[in-house]
């Protein structure tokens, strides 16, 4: 019992990690760049549908689109205005244009909504479920939800439109992309606009769980060995590895931490991330870079 | 002396704030400020800052202390030690301040040595009992109960209101952090003493979302009572996940994971029963200390409503270091105060009346700590009620 | 895996080649000792505030070209740095405060132990590339960091350690500007041993490692090996500059060493050039004083709207993201680049191919 | 169709890589480029087709006119859209896609999706090697069936005017015939107009209407197919003197090639 | 002159692409060894499993008599194996006098304290293989353009600073990887030279994939041909010229006609 709650409690965690994640696989998947704001861009979304809900009265569902719509508009007004200008430079450059947007947003967001901390009204139910013994939050049954929702939408969106090709032959060689005629400023705002979405989504369930304030950023730097468990590139892998790394810390933090005095739970999944990768470099899921001579 | 001031006695820099005496033949003094507002605590950190300088304009308000020219200069370090470690050279060496009132525990330890060394009187929203050591940090002030008398204060309740027939049984949740793991042993210690067994021990990290594995590991103890040494995310975390998992602990908070913070996140019908440590007044109750505290709303046109327990807090702390520059200005009516008389300013404080706001505190050449007294509150119908008066774990 | 490093196409890097020319000809020779002649007189001067300021810019530098070794000249991000200044740190705070040891003799001990540590994470480096390393460092800072604040018999835990200033018999570092001049005497030499190593040999090698593994490996170059060893060498100058800064701020603390230090110095070799020394030592100076740059400012504007110092507190974040934007748009070569072009536009030189 | 006139161009701001070159390639024409090492005829095939901002280049004169259009300011996507399409040097395959995927890639602009499917079987068709790597990443091919499907991704895009820069480069001889074969075939069948940029000045020439030489930049000789094919400073400069190698030479007096 | 390298059954599989099946022959010390076939056929594959990049699924190399099978690529550079690529791999950033004294790694010596220290043995190690590094400049007339970073140069001119790098290693066996691609005749001629010197002058042991069969029957004393990774033709080029199957499967029946010339 004790370890089918762990179990569930990972899944369930893990559904919003894979969310989270999906986001850092988006990006990287069309220009082989980490963005490091996308902890801030998980600050936004809840925000703004805070605002939608509370300051414009409007009920969940209407702010939680609007806040789609917003956080588009966030994505593709970054994409316009700093990663296009750095189109032609290394991607370890667009790496720290990402570092400085965190820095930018977190800043906004301070701005705009100040410290305090803010709770969204209910709109998930409040009492948890009681599956034959097992206690889970409907707000993390609902992330579980849309996360197999987004994992179906994606894995289609990739296989039959263009523009999955297009992000990767934009990411493997962008001059070339060019020459296919592949607007890369248009693959690149498609990316970033979804991207955005996908952590507005993340932040809005997230905000449901904890209330919203600047400190939940640090979700970015909490997923990343999602990402990189999942393999950076892979849309499944992101969610898979998103699983797991809940199912780890849970299990870690039911049966080790009492042996080492606690505290595993944050770092359990580092080290399996660094055991994992020393088997497959590349992560699960991950392709492989190809070199040849 | 220290080099440092050496040094920039001889220095060509042409700052304004020095602290020399200006035209109207007042002497400045300079009381650094260290906040956070952009970081990790900036929830809790923004009120305490706004009350440490509200306590400020309000003596402006008020004409001033006698002959001194009085200014609090106060800078955003965001939660980063680093960061809090070059603001505080700037304001020691740019703005020439003699006292220093900090925030965190981390940064607070950071500078222990260094204030030592520069001999800057510094107060922090620290209550790390570490700070009582004078060997170590001879220029440390703690303004409340440390987190350890807190802890001690709780085990006193305990023992004193627990039913039923077994020893009351405890569980300890904290963050790996200087913070968190400050007063964990002495609670421990004490625990021992007085008969309260301590079962468990789970760490959460200060960010955490869910905490439902060390809450699930803690519910097969079963412990009576839970203490929680957290900030308000943290807490909240905890006070969910074991509402959700059905966990009948009475979990009781340190000064820092009680306030208004913890009933808004969680909503007042899961924060309903939690206990805490109420180290300083809410605005709402009705102290006498609260006068002052009115005058300055009622001037700037705000109300109680705008402002926090920590708002509170940061006003007593800026308050206490008033009243030591007071007494350091009338036994050294001369020159230019410096860090050392400060501190005598402050060892000279007896029984400093806080008008209930918080205990009153008394300082020493060879003590510290302004005092072991603090009180319990429990949450009730979304308000926390005090449950205690201020005591000490001693009386 | 793609190189990271490489613009798709164009605007090709030399900064190899100017390392040779620095101190190639004699009036660059003659530029430089000037340059070191103003800094080592800068105490005499400036104000002991500035004074502190450098000095923290120094130490930055030394870790930031410890770093550049390894990211800009090897091609392996690093975002575990915040914990190898950690390492270094620690190991000069217990070897001179539990174990009484000079700190002359346990600074360069620090760094060999920093080394040491920083090698075994690099053991990763053979098959991890990009971004997975990257991770895996930042595996690296997590580790490293939940070790040391859980050895508490020897590293104190979460509380930290408290260590003192350097002695010289009857002298101690403790003003300003002496400890300025230990740590500008440690940065010369370290640029000095580091733009000598990077334009002979290993330097080379580096390089090669990093624009295309597979050459280099046909050149005869030993991946591992100078993976690793540029691991060994960007961490024994990051330990080195753990152990002045835990001297020079007398703690330590697992706190004083978390991502967002590591994330910094990978911010201070971006902006500052990658595979620059002289970048990294710029970089350095542009991370550490900008925020105190953005702190006049909100004070200055708070002395006129005091009631809105939160807003302008917020501002700082958000000026320092721009500006780092800003930076990477208008000036993606770094700080070197810029330096670059300003020398080129004041000089001819006398013997241009 | 594509007239380009006076065209200047440099790299990073100083490097003059064009000095003023004009080319016109009248519709449904075979057009050579040939020129030796550096002489710009990449540089030129980038110009035309927009990618040279990619480089940090730039069109600093002149102008390039497409069917009566002036496109030198035209982003490279929509030039691929109006009907340019090129097949850069260097193959410059989509390593991590698998061939088919390249060759989709190819077709991203064309609207007729329907007939793809059939379009890359004709490829097969062209090239059966690759038929046998479908699903292979591009990556793992050896240089010449790299080379392949570069130009077949080329033919995807079912350009009007196909920019070819070396498609014979690291092919085996058979197989460069049978290529140029096949260009002359799509050309007399479907129109398509070509500029092919090539080393093998022979079998370019052999197929092509018309031809330009350029060298520093700048067009050093132009004329019928034929004629060029018949020029002796020609055969000796780019089909070498067919001298026996080993004869009369030792490296202090080699000969440089100066025009 | 004995055999300096021996190809001893050499296979080489990925999933179930056999890029080698059972290929075996023998190149002697000093000679010009050309390797030729149709596009896959596994040339460039054999050139990786002899320097080390690929290894073998099964068979055995041996070099001067010495089985190197399982060696490390760097290891192998020290015996004096050295390489240029097909698809161009220099050092794009760095000049191409850097590219060029980086093929002498495996010759120098200075390590992370002498090189750090640079005075004395550094600096005079690095002007002394500086010499050797200007002589493969002249050598391959690569001075006009020693200080420029390879990435900006055109094509051709890469190809002959990739040959240059691996010159620069003193080699005794030196594997070139279609280094005339992408030259016109009077380059590629010049590219013969320069080869043909390597032979003559440095007395180096060349192995040569070229599809320019004029080139590769002038200047080879011996030849294998490759097809879908076997062996079906080994000898001098007019053993191979006749050979049917080298014919049907590579030269084509007209190009023999015109005389080796493509
Ligand atoms: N990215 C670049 N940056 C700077 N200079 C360049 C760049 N690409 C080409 N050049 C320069 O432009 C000139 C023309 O180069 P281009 O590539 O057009 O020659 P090419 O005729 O195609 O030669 P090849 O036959 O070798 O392919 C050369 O001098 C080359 O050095
Ligand atoms: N790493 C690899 N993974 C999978 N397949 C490979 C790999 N390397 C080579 N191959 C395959 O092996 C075959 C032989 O390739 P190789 O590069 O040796 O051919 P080649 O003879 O050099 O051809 P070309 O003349 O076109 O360069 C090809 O079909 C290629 O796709
Ligand atoms: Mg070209
Ligand atoms: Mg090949």
């Amino acid at each position: 019992m004790f370890f089918l709650q762990m179990l569930i409690n990972g899944i369930v965690v893990g559904s919003i990690y894979g969310l989270v994640a999906l986001g850092f696989v988006l990006i990287y998947r069309a220009s082989g760049a980490l963005n490091l704001a996308n902890g801030e861009f998980v600050l936004f979304g809840p925000y703004i549908c805070l605002v939608l809900m509370t300051a414009l009265n409007v009920p969940f569902l209407v702010a939680f689109i609007g806040t789609l719509i917003i956080s588009a508009i966030l994505g593709l007004v970054v994409e316009r205005l700093v990663i296009r200008q750095l189109q032609n430079a290394p991607t370890i450059s667009v790496i720290m244009a990402t570092l400085g947007l965190s820095s930018l947003l977190a800043g906004a967001v301070h701005i705009i909504w100040g410290h305090t901390t803010r709770t969204f009204p209910p709109v998930f139910p409040q009492t948890p479920l009681n599956l034959g013994g097992i206690i889970v939050t409907p707000v993390y049954l609902w992330s579980f939800i849309i996360v197999m929702i987004l994992l179906i939408i994606f894995s289609l969106f990739f296989k039959f439109s263009k523009i999955g090709l297009a992000m990767r032959a934009v990411a493997d060689d962008r001059q070339a992309a060019l020459s296919m005629g592949m607007s890369v400023k248009f693959v690149l705002a498609v990316t970033w606009i979804i991207a955005a979405m996908v952590a507005g989504i993340g932040g809005i369930l997230l905000g449901n769980i904890n209330g919203v304030n600047p400190t939940m950023s640090a979700i970015g730097l909490t997923v990343l060995p999602v990402v990189i468990l999942g393999g950076l590139d892979s849309v499944i892998g992101a969610i898979v590895g998103g699983f797991l790394i809940g199912i780890i810390q849970n299990l870690a933090g039911g049966y080790l931490d009492p042996l080492v005095g606690g505290g595993l739970k944050d770092v359990v999944p580092f080290i399996v991330v660094l055991l994992i990768l020393m088997l497959k470099p590349h992560g699960l899921f991950g392709s492989r870079g190809i070199e040849r001579v | 002396a220290c080099g440092g001031e050496d040094s920039a006695s001889t220095s060509t820099s042409s700052d304004s704030s020095s602290s020399s005496s200006d035209s109207s033949g007042k002497r400045t003094v300079v009381v650094g400020g260290l906040y956070d507002i952009t970081g990790g605590t900036g929830d809790v950190g923004t009120p305490y800052a706004e009350g440490e300088k509200a306590y400020f304009e309000y003596l402006e308000m008020k004409g001033g202390v006698e002959g001194l020219n009085l200014k609090l200069v106060g800078k955003d370090y965001a939660y980063q030690i680093p960061e809090a470690q070059k603001l505080y050279q700037e304001l020691r060496d740019k703005e020439k301040a003699v006292a220093i009132l900090g925030w965190g525990t981390g940064d607070t330890e950071a500078l222990r040595q260094q204030v030592a060394a520069d001999q800057l009187p510094f107060i922090s929203a620290s209550y790390s009992e570490n700070l009582k050591n004078l060997d170590e940090s001879p220029y440390n002030f703690l303004t409340a109960a440390s987190y350890s008398d807190q802890g001690r204060a709780i085990l006193k309740w305990i023992v004193e209101n627990h039913e039923g027939d077994n020893p009351p049984t405890l569980a300890l949740l904290y963050n790996d952090t200087a913070f968190g793991r400050s007063p964990i042993e002495d609670i421990k210690a004490y625990a021992k003493e007085v008969g309260v067994e301590v079962v468990d021990e789970q760490v959460i990290d200060v960010q955490a979302t869910e905490a439902q594995s060390q809450l699930l590991n803690m519910e097969k103890k079963n412990p009576d009572y839970a203490i929680i040494q957290q900030t308000w995310g943290a807490t909240a975390t905890i006070l969910r996940d074991a509402k959700t998992l059905g966990i009948d602990t009475q979990f009781i908070g340190l000064n820092w994971a009680a306030g208004e913070g913890i009933i808004d996140i969680v909503g007042a019908d899961v924060a309903e029963g939690y206990i805490g440590i109420l180290s300083h007044a809410f605005p709402y109750e009705d102290m006498p200390g609260m006068a002052e505290m009115k005058e300055y709303l009622d001037a700037k046109g705000k109300t109680i409503d705008d402002i926090n327990q920590k708002f509170v807090q940061g006003w007593v702390a800026a308050k206490i270091m008033v009243e030591a520059i007071k007494i350091a200005a009338e036994k050294y009516p001369e020159g230019d105060l410096t860090g050392p008389q400060i501190r005598e300013g402050l060892e000279a404080i007896q029984n400093l009346d806080l008008g209930g706001l918080a205990a009153n505190v008394s300082f020493a050449p060879d003590n510290h700590a302004g005092t072991e007294k603090t009180r319990l509150g429990i949450v009730k119908n979304g308000k926390w009620e005090p449950i205690t008066d201020y005591f000490s774990y001693r009386d | 895996m793609r190189n990271l490093f490489v613009r798709e196409c164009g605007n090709y890097k030399t900064s190899y080649k100017e390392d040779m020319k620095l101190f190639g000809t004699k009036s660059e020779f003659i530029k430089w000792l000037i340059l070191i002649v103003i800094l080592l007189t800068l105490p005499f001067y400036a104000s002991n505030y500035w004074v502190g300021m450098l000095t923290l810019c120094a130490i930055s530098a030394i870790g930031a070209i410890g770093l550049n070794i390894l990211t800009g000249f090897t091609g392996q991000i690093s975002i575990g740095v915040g914990a190898f200044l950690g390492v270094g740190g620690y190991t000069t705070a217990i070897l001179t405060t539990t174990y009484g040891l000079s700190f002359w003799i346990s600074l360069p001990l620090a760094g060999i132990v920093t080394a040491v540590v920083g090698g075994l994470f690099g053991i990763p480096s053979l098959r991890l590339k990009g971004l997975y390393l990257a991770i895996a460092t930042l595996a690296a800072q997590v580790i490293i960091t939940f070790i040391i604040s859980r050895w508490d018999s020897v590293t104190g835990g979460t509380a930290g350690m408290v260590l003192s200033r350097p002695t010289i018999g009857n002298f101690t570092f403790m003003s300003n500007s002496s400890y300025y001049y230990l740590s500008i005497i440690i940065l010369i030499l370290t640029v000095l041993y580091s733009v000598n190593l990077l334009r002979t040999r290993v330097g080379r090698a580096f390089l090669a490692v990093r624009d295309r593994d597979i050459a280099a490996q046909i050149m005869g170059i030993n991946l591992f090996y100078y993976k690793v060893l540029a691991f060994i060498i960007s961490s024994f100058f990051v330990g080195i500059a753990g152990a002045l800064l835990a001297h020079y701020t007398m703690i330590v603390s697992p706190e004083l060493y978390n991502i967002q230090v590591s994330i910094q110095y990978l911010a201070m070799v971006l902006i500052g050039g990658l595979g620059s020394i002289l970048g990294s030592i710029l970089g350095a100076i542009f991370i550490t004083l900008l925020p105190v740059g953005l702190t006049s400012v909100v004070d200055l504007l708070t002395a006129y709207m005091p009631n809105l110092y939160q807003l302008f507190s917020a501002f700082k974040e958000f000026v320092f993201g721009l500006a780092i934007i800003l930076f990477l748009i208008f000036e993606p070569g770094g700080l070197d680049h810029i330096w670059q072009n300003i020398k080129h536009y004041f000089k001819v030189w006398p013997f241009s191919y | 169709m594509l007239q380009v006139s006076n065209l200047e161009a440099v790299y990073q701001k100083m490097i003059l890589a064009l000095r003023g070159i004009s080319l016109h390639v009248k519709e449904g024409q075979i057009v050579a480029l040939l020129g030796s090492n550096g002489a710009g005829k990449s540089t030129t095939l980038k110009a035309i087709s927009g990618l040279l901002g990619a480089e940090d280049g730039h069109i600093t004169d002149g102008t390039i006119e497409f069917q009566g259009e002036l496109i030198h300011n035209t982003s490279p996507d929509q030039l691929v859209k109006k009907g340019i399409f090129l097949c850069m040097e260097g193959r410059r395959i989509f390593k991590d896609l698998t061939v088919e995927e390249n060759l989709y890639a190819g077709a991203y602009t064309r609207k007729d999706r329907s007939s793809i499917k059939k379009d890359i079987d004709k490829i097969y068709e062209y090239f059966p090697k690759l038929k046998m790597l479908e699903h292979r990443k591009a990556g793992y091919l050896s240089g010449g069936e790299q080379q392949m499907l570069a130009i077949g991704r080329g033919l995807m895009a079912k350009p009007k005017l196909l920019l070819l820069d070396e498609p014979s480069l690291g092919i085996a001889p058979l197989l460069v015939k049978e290529i140029f074969e096949n260009i002359k075939k799509i050309n007399e069948e479907e129109g398509l107009t070509i500029l092919v940029v090539e080393q093998n000045a022979n079998i370019a020439l052999s197929i092509a209407d018309y031809g330009y030489i350029i060298e520093n930049g700048r067009v050093v000789m132009k004329g019928e197919a034929s004629a060029l094919l018949e020029d002796k400073t020609i055969s000796e400069h780019y089909l070498g003197s067919g001298k026996d190698l080993k004869e009369g030479r030792s490296y202090r007096q080699r000969q440089r090639v100066v025009w | 002159m004995g055999p300096i390298l021996e190809i001893e059954n050499v296979s080489l599989h990925f999933g179930g692409v056999k890029a080698l099946d059972q290929v075996s022959f023998h190149i002697n010390e000093g000679e010009i060894f050309s390797l030729i076939g149709p596009n896959g056929a596994g040339k460039t594959s054999m050139l990786n499993c002899i320097s080390g990049l690929y290894r073998p699924t099964s068979g055995s190399i041996r070099y001067k008599g010495k089985d190197i099978t399982n060696m490390k690529p760097y290891e192998r550079t020290t015996l004096g194996i050295a390489r240029a690529f097909q698809n161009i791999a220099l050092f794009a950033h760095m000049s191409v006098l850097d590219n060029i004294k980086l093929g002498r790694h495996t010759l120098m010596k200075s390590g992370v304290f002498s090189g750090g220290i640079y005075v004395g043995k550094a600096s005079k190690e690095e002007i002394e293989h500086r010499e050797k590094v200007e002589e493969v400049i002249e050598f391959l007339e690569l001075q006009d353009i020693r200080h420029k970073p390879v990435g900006t140069l055109p094509y051709g001119l890469q190809k002959r600073v990739e040959v240059g790098r691996a010159l620069a290693l003193n080699p005794e066996l030196i594997l070139l990887d279609e280094p005339m691609a992408g030259m016109n005749g009077a380059e590629k001629e010049r590219m013969s030279q320069f080869i043909l010197d390597m032979h003559e002058v440095m007395n180096t042991t060349v192995v040569l994939i070229e599809h320019d069969l004029g080139v590769v029957m002038s200047l080879s004393h011996h030849i294998a041909v490759l097809d879908f990774g076997k062996l079906i033709g080994f000898g001098t080029p007019t053993e191979v010229r006749e050979n049917p199957d080298v014919i049907k499967a590579y030269i084509g029946e007209e190009t023999v006609l015109e005389g080796g010339k493509a």
